[in-house]
């Protein structure tokens, strides 16, 4: 069944109409703004369920726009580009509430929020990109829109950061570029979908390879895998709810979502899955792991403490689609979900200590635990999600990661694993530790700053939410509406005939 | 309704740590009501599970006759400890957040109790583990800090050991029931691995050998009724775990048996002889708590190396180990809850109390005809079936350590003894809890343990009476004599074991390789910054490229440099189009 | 709408008679002139597409006179889409000139001189994008730059007329060897008429020396390096609109004016020569972006751009020799179009900035950019097509250049495009990232600075003018199957010989 | 080689040598002239090959672009002159400075 072509098209447009209307507001226009901004954020995610109920109906959405010249612009929801969209909308929802509160009193707002609504659609316009070309625009395009969020508050250092932000991120988009036109001169049109664009192709071996290096290196620079990870930590001096929505959920998983995209849409796992291929990616991904946590270790800061941590637990996602095999996918794409209802939680909770409080080092935590506990139990139940602990969300997604690495024969995965594990208790209890346990020093005890009541609660709640579905993705993981069993979907459609994967 | 009441057996600890944190009023009441769902399920359910199929993976929640005697003692001791709590942190400023972790750490203790699938107990396993934390660390003076910084580290590093055997296991069984886990441990190719991740990762919990340096670490430093539930139920956890996951009655594992049993006898003397030499009551106890455990890790080392052949050899080692730890749990929940009551007692109470607490002590020794004489004797039947070519030693080392175990009790009633008190007036709300607690240590815990017919019998024939006396009696005796000497002259040991023993020399030795490792951690992020200095050197670079570019445009807009220009165009296009 | 080649003649007429009209020294009369221009010359090149699309490529005889005297106007596919877009364009830089203060500050004489001469650059243009006649190029091609090197003289100071004075003897210079060629190759053929031409063009010296006159004395015109040092001063001095029209489109014109030659008289000429234009392109790329990034003023930076693209445009030569046709065919034009469309818009950017600042030195905008900030956001939207990022015009342009360098093999040319890319990326950066720097005398968290002194009022709708453009060329990012289909009419089929060694 | 390719010859000899003071005159007036030098050899160029045609006539349309030349040459001329003299006004120079970008 086809079901109408203007679905996706207004997801993607219900942002941007929306962030072109608000760019021409005036500062002062909090109100208008505000309600631009939040029926934005509800018609899209409304739009993005509508979509969801239609493909489970069994309607094929798709939008083409012929460019010319052979070239088309399509845009289609498959349960990979529905699981990518409505993570994104549901979280730019509870982000917008957030930046709202958070933004209220700071300068250049209407840009802020213009640019934010952008971001958005170009992630939303990754996640529905049926082709290889549509998905290099908007791929592109983020990069672009995400810039003037990094550096929003015009510091030299945030300057700095969006130099480097800049560097990364349009030398990957040219490898990105340089493979995806390889490839389409090669095979043409390179759609997304069940079947490989690749299967039944001929092509030199060597070639194969390059072209997939070219890709795999462009997104890796988004996905932060080491050694082009650089850009991420820098970046954090963006105000939290930038760091919270983009560079925890939607630039980074960008990244991840194309390697997903190249591996089983564009090569096909059985064409990918090589030791020059998916096998050096898997090690470096296991070397992103075990690096990121390592350097997390080190910071005091707890913004770049958790920009490392975002390192490392991306590279989680990474190594499922390189390992291969139905479990190890399944528990990346729940991971795609999972991690970034932790790490926004992480970053939402971040943000608020700093706003309410001025908190911004792990020691300056001290009996913050009493004062703030709905925050901090938010924050608490996030970075045990982190350390893969049940019943929070990571456990799922490290378990599935487990059971593939046994099942594909890579067992050295369970020892990343573990690594890892151990390393983020290691660098996430302290921090929990000195909220809950340690007391102030006498006259050190955090200030909270007088703020509009609205905003300490716009701070409040959106971490709630995200550290309450956190919680339920994992706790309730067996339930067909949860990421892991929408990720298993998404994989058995790849796998067909439909492998039931064990637990 | 039974599937509902097994829900209930997590579900009613974590509402009362809901309760205790929104409505602290209400917060004991709310974690005494939390243990009744445990203890009535013990008692009446049957062999039973229900599938909780949206729970985590999907669920499954059951008992069975290995976990009913084990989740009465948990219901049963969390209940005396939350009674005894009541009064106990009375007027502790803090008492809010104890009971929120007191409550946690019992919803994950009752709940991997009755977890059938491989994911459920380990989420109550990781939920206790790390709920008891803020238990041991609840005082919050540096003593506290330092056993709840050496219990965490355990908990994580044994974390590491757990879980790559879960997922070996379940990878194998492609199923998460334990059963199945447990059948496909049986037959993997590396079942010896598993073993052994599974000895170190819930050794930790169960106190075994070289990993037991937190417990007399934790136990003195948490508040009473923690400590009481610490040693009497949830390090059970542990020997619990090696139960449901060892393929005890599928697989034999002679090899690892004999390992296990080494070590559980190891620890069963080290504990016994490192107590004899401490001097504070509760840290006696914890020691204490390490032999016993080493007992039982005989038990577990007895069914491992049963032959597969015999079924019923490993399913008498697993009723030892099931009515040992029963047996102890009771007793030494008993004990600890003493040390409270002795430490708030003054006069004639003081003196009933060290009477009263005999009573445990005893029974922990096996005095007959207390319940340690029947898990004494089931130890030894299960090691005349499972193992008879090693009972000519096992039985004297057993007996041995049936002498320390008196021994320690014995120096721990003497240290209780010499004590001061720190109040004089107990009050009704230690003392109810507690007698409660020698109550059930001495009547309660025998209905698991009778339960199996033949026990009984087996126990009461002379030969078992006077082998599980006469330890006992060389104890006492020796206990006498040493105290005689004491009394004589002052008796200085020429060393001292510190609480935590081969922690005190394992502490440098880690201190020195955390400091060793920051070096190389600082290095790393050179990995960073070498990018960083790469595209400033690049920018350098370009500078001066800007300046040369800059010269040479300048040049370039001469008159005779744009004519020349234009001439040599005009000649190399010519050339090319005429010679190409 | 009908079809009809009366259009073409309506399209060249509109703007020469409104060249006339704009003599007269009416208070009104700019105002007047351009309300019945615009109109009048987007419609009639909306007929003269609609034409094309009907009719193919077609001949509007003149007053009905036709060759060899008479004068044909010539319209395929190419030359529709160069009028169409050069009314869209000029039109919007008309309205963004009616407002200009700078405009409106001048005398009532100098005045309609100054309209005057636009028109008559717009109406030349026309007639040169039609023109199927070497000497009527010639005639339109001078005029063009006459009435093109007054305007710019109507600059600022005496650096205008530095500019201008040196713009005329070059340009004059490349036009008289562009003529000393006609005339060798009249003598030749007989003909002036391309089509004719290409069909009697014989294979002596003299067409040889022919073809490097013309060339030569088109690349003076198309700025192509090392002849375009007159470009940056000249278009770098000029008024905003002036700057605006000569970067966008006369300067294609020489290139415009290169293909008609080389696919048309010189087609049968060896093939050689193709690879050095293209050696020349990519040379210019490198060397204008590299001297665009050394730049301190905003429109010396903006001037060197073109020099750049200008660059980028001769690829063409060298990927069709190779094989490529279409793609590179479609693929260089479409730049040509975009880059038009971006670059009047990064001059009406530069000029808004400049009139409010009265400097266009980088460092004084930094103190001032907040208040520029929709003026940088043309500039950067502009600067998209520059790099060659989605979403624009010069991205799909991208893809189908480098589509064909990867096609027929020919890895430099990729490489040339990727690093123009990259280097354009720079001298973007280092403009935009203006629009996000905090002055020092500003604390972070204030509410905007108060406006500097001496910052003088730019006309709303200058900026949207700026605006507009840059917005158009990212719609050429999207809706361009129309103007591919365009482009693709009449392309000329015949590929040029392969170089024989030994000819 | 008719007399025809003698006028080209010339005409093309006219064009170098103007080049070549175009290349080293730096009065700008002497560029104007070199500037108007070289449209007449590229008239005399015209005017050769106009001679070529078949037939006693020679072929009109050279004739008639010489003619459009000769316009655009003197307003070219004309305006560079303009453009000489506002120069010399302004700046006192009668030579263009070195530095195309420099800024007065």
């Amino acid at each position: 069944m086809t079901g109408g072509a203007w679905l996706p098209v207004s997801v993607v447009l219900s942002s941007f109409l929306t962030g072109i209307f608000i760019f021409f507001l005036r500062e002062d226009q909090l109100v208008l703004r505000s309600f631009l901004n939040l029926s934005g954020t509800v018609l899209k995610l409304g739009l993005c369920i509508l979509l969801l109920w239609g493909v489970a109906q069994g309607f094929v959405f798709t939008f083409r726009l012929p460019l010319g010249a052979g070239l088309d612009l399509v845009l289609f929801a498959d349960p990979l580009a529905l699981q990518f969209v409505l993570l994104s909308a549901g979280l730019w929802l509870v982000t917008t509430v957030y930046a709202i509160a958070y933004m209220e009193g700071s300068p250049e707002r209407s840009r802020f929020f213009g640019y934010f609504s952008l971001c958005v659609t170009a992630t939303t316009g990754i996640a529905l990109a049926g082709n290889l070309l549509t998905f290099v625009i908007f791929y592109e395009f983020l990069t672009l829109a995400t810039y003037p969020l990094v550096v929003h508050t015009g510091t030299k250092e945030a300057l700095r950061a969006g130099r480097t932000y800049l560097i990364y991120t349009i030398g990957g988009g040219m490898l990105l570029f340089i493979g995806a036109v390889w490839l389409h001169g090669l095979i043409g049109t390179v759609s997304f979908g069940p079947v490989p664009a690749l299967a039944g192709t001929d092509l030199p071996r060597g070639v194969l390879i390059a072209i997939f290096w070219l890709m795999a290196g462009g997104l890796a620079v988004k996905a932060a895998m080491v050694p082009v990870h650089g850009w991420l930590p820098t970046a954090m001096v963006a105000p939290a709810p930038v760091s919270a929505l983009l560079h925890a959920v939607a630039v980074v998983k960008a990244g991840v979502f194309g390697l997903f995209r190249l591996v089983y849409d564009v090569y096909g796992i059985d064409l990918a899955r090589a030791p020059e291929m998916t096998g050096v990616l898997a090690v470096v991904a296991a070397v992103t792991i075990v690096y990121g946590s390592l350097r997390a270790l080190r910071e005091s800061d707890i913004k770049k403490r958790l920009a490392y941590s975002t390192v490392s637990q991306l590279s989680y996602i990474a190594l499922g689609i390189a390992v291969g095999g139905p479990l190890a996918t399944v528990g990346a794409l729940a991971h795609l979900v999972h991690q970034g209802l932790m790490k926004i939680t992480l970053f939402f909770c971040a943000g608020r200590l700093a706003e309410t409080h001025g908190i911004h080092k792990v020691h300056e935590l001290a009996g913050i635990g009493r004062r703030m506990p709905v925050t901090m139990t938010a924050f608490t139940i996030a970075a045990l999600g982190m350390m893969g602990l049940p019943p929070v969300a990571g456990f799922i997604s490290k378990w599935y990661l487990a059971m593939g690495g046994l099942q594909t024969g890579d067992d050295w995965v369970l020892l990343v694993l573990i690594a890892s594990s151990v390393l983020n208790a290691a660098y996430f209890l302290p921090p929990l530790y000195v909220a809950w346990f340690s007391r102030p020093a006498a006259g050190a005890e955090p200030q909270a700053r007088p703020m509009p009541g609205w905003v300490d609660w716009g701070l409040l709640v959106p971490p709630v939410i995200t550290a309450s579905l956190a919680l339920a993705a994992g706790a309730v993981a067996a339930l067909p509406i949860s990421p892991l069993a929408w990720a298993e979907v998404i994989v058995a459609l790849r796998y067909f005939p439909v492998t039931e994967p064990a637990p | 309704m039974t599937s509902f009441a097994l829900l209930l057996v997590p579900a009613a600890p974590l509402l009362a740590a809901l309760v205790a944190a929104v409505v602290p009023a209400h917060r004991a009441v709310a974690a005494a009501v939390g243990a009744v769902p445990a203890i009535v399920i013990a008692l009446i359910a049957p062999d039973r599970s229900i599938e909780v199929p949206w729970l985590l993976l999907g669920a499954e929640l059951g008992t069975d006759d290995v976990r009913r005697p084990i989740l009465l003692l948990a219901g049963v001791l969390w209940l005396l400890a939350a009674v005894y709590a009541r009064t106990y942190h009375r007027h502790d400023p803090r008492s809010r957040s104890l009971f929120v972790f007191f409550n946690l750490t019992m919803a994950g203790n009752v709940g991997l109790i009755v977890a059938f699938d491989a994911v459920t107990f380990y989420l109550f396993f990781i939920l206790m583990n790390l709920a008891a934390y803020g238990m041991i660390r609840h005082v919050g003076n540096a003593e506290a800090g330092r056993a709840g910084r050496v219990y965490i580290t355990l908990v994580i590093i044994g974390e590491a050991f757990i879980l790559p055997a879960l997922w070996l296991g379940a990878s194998g069984a492609e199923s998460l029931a334990l059963a199945d886990v447990r059948a496909a441990i049986a037959e993997h190719p590396s079942r010896g691995m598993i073993a052994g991740l599974l000895f170190l990762g819930f050794g930790i919990k169960a106190g075994a050998l070289p990993l037991h340096v937190w417990l007399p670490l934790a136990h003195p430093v948490a508040p009473t009724p923690a400590s009481a539930v610490l040693s009497g139920s949830m390090i059970k956890a542990g020997l619990l775990a090696w139960l449901v996951f060892l393929p005890l009655a599928e697989a034999s594992l002679p090899a690892w048996g004999l390992a296990w049993i080494i070590l559980g006898l190891a620890a069963a003397l080290f504990g016994a002889a490192v107590g004899i030499v401490q001097d504070r009551p509760k840290v006696i106890l914890a020691y204490s708590s390490i032999s016993q455990m080493g007992l039982m890790t005989v038990a577990v080392g007895l069914a491992l190396a049963a032959p597969a052949a015999l079924p019923q050899a490993a399913s008498a080692a697993i009723l030892a180990a099931v009515l040992y730890a029963v047996h102890h749990g009771f007793a030494k929940g008993a004990l600890f809850l003493g040390t409270g009551v002795a430490d708030h007692a003054g006069g004639s109470a003081r003196r009933w109390a060290l009477v009263l607490m005999a009573l445990p002590a005893l029974a922990l020794a096996g005095l007959p005809p207390t319940t340690g004489l029947a898990a004494k004797t089931a130890l030894k039947q299960a090691a005349e079936v499972a193992a008879p070519a090693w009972l000519p030693w096992l039985e004297p080392l057993l007996a041995v350590a049936a002498v320390g175990t008196t021994l320690v009790m014995a120096r721990f009633l003497v240290a209780v003894a010499r004590h001061a008190p720190t109040a004089d007036h107990a009050g009704g709300g230690l003392w109810f809890p507690w007698s409660v607690a020698i109550a059930t240590a001495m009547l309660l815990a025998w209905l698991p343990v009778a339960a199996p017919g033949q026990l009984i019998p087996a126990a009461l024939t002379p030969a078992a009476l006077i082998s599980a006396t006469w330890p006992v009696a060389v104890g006492a005796a020796l206990a006498v004599i040493v105290l005689r000497m004491c009394r004589r002259r002052t008796v200085a040991l020429p060393f001292r074991v510190p609480p935590g023993d081969i922690l005190a020399l394992e502490e440098p030795v880690i201190r020195r390789l955390v400091s060793a490792g920051r070096a190389p951690l600082r290095r790393l992020s050179v990995v960073d910054r070498s990018m960083d200095v790469a595209a400033h050197f690049l920018l350098v670079r370009a500078r001066a490229m800007e300046v040369s570019v800059g010269r040479l445009e300048k040049r370039m807009t001469a008159w005779p440099i744009i004519v020349g220009a234009f001439g040599a165009l005009l000649l190399t296009i010519a050339i090319f189009t005429h010679f190409g | 709408m009908v079809a009809s080649t009366a259009w073409v003649a309506i399209a060249v007429a509109v703007p020469l008679l409104a060249a006339l009209a704009s003599l007269w020294q009416g208070r009104w009369t700019a105002l007047i002139v351009a309300v019945l221009a615009i109109p009048g010359s987007l419609l009639a090149n909306v007929g003269v597409v609609w034409t094309v699309f009907e009719l193919g490529v077609h001949r509007h005889p003149v007053g009905g006179w036709g060759a060899p005297l008479g004068i044909d106007l010539h319209v395929d596919g190419l030359a529709a889409a160069f009028l169409a877009l050069l009314a869209l364009i000029a039109a919007v830089i008309t309205v963004h000139m009616l407002v200009d203060p700078d405009m409106r500050a001048l005398s009532p004489r100098r005045r309609s001189l100054f309209w005057s001469l636009w028109y008559l650059v717009w109406g030349a243009l026309a007639a040169m994008f039609v023109s199927g006649d070497a000497f009527n190029i010639y005639v339109t091609l001078e005029l063009a730059t006459l009435a093109g090197v007054i305007l710019v003289s109507f600059g600022h100071g005496t650096t205008a007329l530095f500019a201008s004075m040196r713009y005329l003897l070059l340009g004059t210079f490349g036009a008289l060897s562009y003529v000393l060629g006609v005339a060798l190759l009249y003598g030749d053929t007989g003909t002036l008429d391309l089509a004719l031409m290409a069909e009697r063009i014989g294979s002596g010296a003299a067409p040889v020396v022919a073809a490097g006159l013309v060339t030569v004395g088109l690349a003076v015109k198309a700025a192509l390096v090392p002849l375009h040092v007159w470009l940056p001063p000249a278009h770098a001095s000029a008024p905003a609109g002036v700057s605006a029209i000569l970067s966008a489109l006369v300067v294609k014109a020489g290139f415009y004016l290169m293909v008609r030659f080389w696919f048309g008289p010189f087609v049968q000429l060896d093939g050689a020569t193709w690879t050095v234009l293209g050696i020349l392109g990519a040379v210019g790329v490198v060397w204008g972006s590299l001297c665009a990034i050394r730049q301190e003023r905003l429109k010396l930076l903006i001037a060197y751009s073109t020099v750049a693209q200008v660059g980028y445009l001769f690829l063409l030569f060298p990927l069709v020799a190779g094989g490529a046709h279409a793609a590179a065919w479609s693929g260089a034009h479409y730049l040509a179009l975009s880059h038009a469309a971006a670059k009047a818009a990064a001059f009406l950017a530069a000029g808004n900035i400049l009139t409010s600042q009265g400097d266009d030195r980088l460092s004084m905008i930094a103190r001032a950019a907040r208040h520029h900030h929709l003026s940088l956001l043309a500039f950067g939207l502009a600067g998209a097509t520059l790099m060659g990022l989605p979403p624009s015009g010069g991205f799909l342009a991208k893809w189908l250049l480098v589509t064909a360098a990867v096609d027929t093999g020919q890895w430099w040319w990729a490489a040339v495009l990727i690093a123009g890319g990259i280097l354009a990326a720079i001298y973007v950066y280092r403009v935009v990232r203006l629009a996000y720097v905090t002055s020092p005398a500003e604390p972070p968290g204030s509410t905007g600075p108060p406006r500097p002194p001496g910052l003088l009022p730019v006309p709303m709708v200058a900026i949207l003018a700026a605006l507009a453009l840059a917005l158009l060329s990212v719609v050429l990012g999207f809706a361009s199957a129309m103007p591919l289909r365009l482009l693709e009419i009449g392309m000329p089929a015949v590929v040029p010989p392969e170089p024989e060694p030994g000819r | 080689m008719d007399q025809a390719d003698v006028f080209i010859l010339a005409g093309m000899a006219l064009f170098a040598v103007s080049m070549y003071s175009l290349a080293v005159q730096r009065h700008l007036v002497r560029k104007v002239l070199a500037i108007n030098i070289m449209g007449g050899g590229c008239f005399l160029v015209l005017i050769a090959v106009a001679r070529r045609a078949p037939g006693d006539v020679a072929d009109p349309v050279p004739h008639a672009m010489v003619l459009t030349g000769i316009v655009v040459a003197v307003s070219v001329t004309a305006f560079a002159l303009i453009l000489a003299r506002r120069i010399r006004a302004g700046t006192g120079r009668t030579e263009l400075p070195e530095d195309a970008s420099e800024q007065t």
